[in-house]
């Protein structure tokens, strides 16, 4: 059980909430104390659109425990358009679907089933962008 | 550095159910401590993982050095992930270099097989960023597939690109006794064997497995009283880049490794062109292409050109792997840095049997932990 | 040794649901580089136990290396169970000894509140031999007992003869704002407490909790130029006994303990007489006694004794656990030892506020893991 | 699920197996292959009587996970007829009665309940020796 550890990481993984560096400006994901480009204090919260493109992805068949219920499931790299790239699961995809360069948005799903009693953490997903479902 | 090797030794790499954490450092240990023709070291240090996560069982330091006889030494057990076993070496060169030790012996140990399924694939995340990359599913199979995924985008090639790596592997590793697989692979079944994380397949990435290897060092004039064929440490350098690789500027750009390999050469007064062979961490085919371009062996997206031309055979421009690698001889994570240094020096000695290089002179040996969030690289010579 | 502490930092000690393992690091890193005045170092060892069971991270050498902004240094994680954060500190010492690292920054850091209940009672006893020790159901608390028991029927004492002990680490607790317990305690009060595993009762038991200390050390040249009050290190040394108690020929003789304080005092050229102040290893009353024994300031079975006598209070014969000790100050388990080299050098600096122990000119620092399987000693004194 | 870790050791767990040393003749339990008294080689097994003494003892409240089930339990050090200590439970004991000297034996018993499916590990613990019972 790990309560507290997810409680404290809500507003990132339900909003995605990062930062902006007040010294370079530039946007960081997941959130750090300090700039990650030119090394200031980056305390100044933003919170990101959820828009992006896959950088790289891959499909999992083999998963650590807590992610059994939805093997195989992707893992990927998005771009967030604000510059930031971010580890996350797509969703409502189907593999052969996926290609890098593909423009997708943040959705909050089930991310895992935690230890005997069955804790649900949620948290960010990124699925194919509507307009381009739409566009399909 | 000042700094030589007098004793090596190693367990074999496989599934040892009857084999405990304990019994498998001691049994390394004990061929290590045969070697240099000694019975005590004044510190130990245990390159190791996951024995907490897998065994219930922190402190080996204490827990090894007496079980090995040594009770009293001093001890320490070192972590980084798949890198534990290079970082334990470099921690027992510092002791060494510090004057306070006169001899210390590294050993790095892995029990992968006490646990099964989920739990050990879970516990070898633990390496990866936790909140970031573990949570939201990822694996180390996963964090290479991303990587390979990106190269092969990049640099247009295909998966059948990466397969002369595996291939070299496999051919080195059969004429190992001590290898996990002693089978050769063709590289037409590469491309259809079974996938893990798409696009890795299992002839992309290294078994787990248990293993144990160790290493003794003490200072370069009383290794040469000592032992016949003290292996000299000419280059011994680490760094570290993020551990998220959503954190890098450049996914494809392994900078732990550029960064320890330079100061390594720094170090040694020498170029990539003067070793005569190198075992780099081939966790992954793909990691074994960046870390090629990190040492400076080929250009940004060439580092499988390598693997195509034959340049990484044992006769090749720049042998890898020459005793199966990671992928053929398996990866026990936190005792695979310590594999490739006693490799290293069998080659050096001239004692390596049919995966002998020709007139080896100097060797590298580079350890990663997970994507090269840490790196750790050192550079050996045979005692003039 | 020619090695000088040139800054120190930590955090608070209690819980802190709101805090990552890796903030906690950065936050008594940030302290410790604003102390020295630089913003890098040339080598990171992190002191950790439990991250990996606990938080699911390991690699903390790369996680906390790019979280503090000092990406591509050299770094690693130290684990020797309670022992973790002195052996970082002597791990950092031995790199800038060694010449291959001019400053080295060595932080201890554990968080124990991601998990609760049995889980981390388990992880706990990760330091305890996992095949015969904790197979059985033995806990630290229940180590703790079966030495306290031992000692009670060899030399004839009761429960009520360790109060002392608890009494002088919450009287300096009291005085210590970053202590978890800041409420001084009774005597009459100690016999009547809740027992964890009989005898011990929580007045014998450091309480576990989140917490991170850091230490930067350079040359003692070096740290003569860059700060106004360096800490120089004159001894430095670590030993191990058995893991099991139930291996050891006495288990009440901490063997560890005593070759590493001899070692410590030969390096500095002392006695037990020249010490001003003591941290030692509090995490039950009885490691006290015994520590106080091993360490020369008792005669064996008479270490309860200096407790009795008010001996070991700010103006005593032997001032010990200044701030708290583990017992009163509280007991993360990898960072307990860098909290006492931070103490040790605040009480030499004489910026030790209420805890300032008069004229503190030496200090020592003893950290030991579980029962004294692994014991590190470190000697400070204000620089001359 | 540790099942090979558990039938690696059952000979100890189940028979008091250690070694005698060659050398020195010391007898060891648990067994190591390295003499902790002479650092002689030591592999010659050999099966413990069982029987011994009380060398210290506690009763645990605090359990840790796969030990819920019978707290508070008793741990002991045994001091073993041939010489050397044991770390393991007391059984059939009330913890009043527990006294350092007592002559114990010993018995095999549920240990441990491992993880989600449960499986259970058996172990020497010890209880008071039956002498001692009937003179009681
Ligand atoms: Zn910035
Ligand atoms: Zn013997």
């Amino acid at each position: 059980m790990e309560v507290s550890r997810h409680w404290r990481l809500q507003a990132q993984r339900y909003q995605l909430v990062g930062e902006t560096c007040d010294s370079c400006g530039v946007k960081l994901f997941p959130p750090r104390d300090v700039c990650l480009e030119c090394e200031a204090p980056a305390q100044e919260l933003y919170t990101f659109t959820g828009l992006g493109e896959i950088y790289s992805y891959t499909t999992i068949y083999d998963a650590p425990a807590g992610f059994e219920h939805n093997t195989p499931y992707m893992v990927a790299l998005i771009k967030l358009e604000e510059g930031p790239l971010v580890t996350a699961q797509l969703t409502d995809i189907d593999p052969s679907e996926a290609v890098i360069g593909m423009p997708v948005e943040m959705v909050t799903r089930k991310l895992r089933t935690d230890g005997d009693e069955g804790m649900i953490v949620y948290g960010y997903k990124f699925r194919p962008a509507v307009e381009e479902l739409t566009a399909v | 550095m000042n700094v030589s090797i007098i004793g090596i030794g190693q367990t074999e790499v496989k599934e040892m159910w009857e084999t405990s954490i304990r019994h498998l450092a001691w049994y390394a240990i004990e061929a290590a401590l045969d070697d240099a023709h000694i019975s005590k070291v004044g510190a130990l240090f245990v390159g190791n993982m996951l024995s907490g996560e897998l065994s219930q069982q922190n402190h080996l330091g204490a827990l090894v050095a007496d079980f090995a006889g040594m009770r009293g030494i001093e001890a320490v057990t070192v972590e980084a992930a798949d890198a534990s076993g290079g970082m334990a070496l470099r921690q027992a060169i510092l002791a060494v270099k510090s004057g306070l030790v006169e001899t210390a012996l590294a050993v790095g140990v892995e029990k992968m097989t006490d646990q099964t399924g989920s739990a050990v694939t879970s516990a070898m995340a633990y390496g990866l960023d936790a909140d970031y990359e573990a949570m939201q599913g990822l694996t180390m199979a996963g964090m290479g597939a991303l990587l390979m995924r990106r190269y092969m985008f990049e640099h247009g090639v295909g998966v059948a690109d990466f397969a002369g790596f595996s291939v070299n592997a496999h051919a080195n590793g059969a004429a190992n006794p001590l290898a996990m697989f002693r089978n050769r692979i063709k590289p037409e079944r590469f491309a259809s064997a079974p996938v893990v994380a798409d696009p890795v397949n299992l002839f992309d990435m290294a078994p787990a497995a248990d293993g144990a290897a160790a290493v003794i060092v003490t200072s370069r004039e009383k290794g040469m009283d000592m032992v016949a064929q003290p292996v000299e440490i000419i280059g011994s350098a680490a760094a570290t880049d993020t551990v998220a690789l959503h954190d890098r500027q450049d996914i494809l750009r392994l900078r732990a490794a550029e960064i320890s390999a330079q100061k390594a050469f720094a170090q040694a007064g020498l170029t990539p062109n003067d070793i005569d062979l190198f075992e780099l961490h081939d966790s992954f085919t793909v990691l074994a292409a960046l870390s090629l371009e990190a040492a400076g062996y080929a250009a940004r997206g060439e580092g499988w050109q390598l693997a195509r031309d034959g340049e990484i055979g044992r006769n090749g421009r720049i042998p890898i792997s020459t005793f199966g690698g990671l992928k053929a001889r398996g990866n026990p994570m936190g005792a695979t840095g310590m594999y490739q240094i006693v490799e290293v020096a069998r080659q050096l000695r001239g004692l390596a049997g049919d995966c002998q290089v020709a007139d080896a002179k100097i060797g590298m040996a580079q350890n990663l932990g997970t994507s090269g969030a840490t790196a750790v690289t050192h550079i050996l010579r045979a005692a003039q």
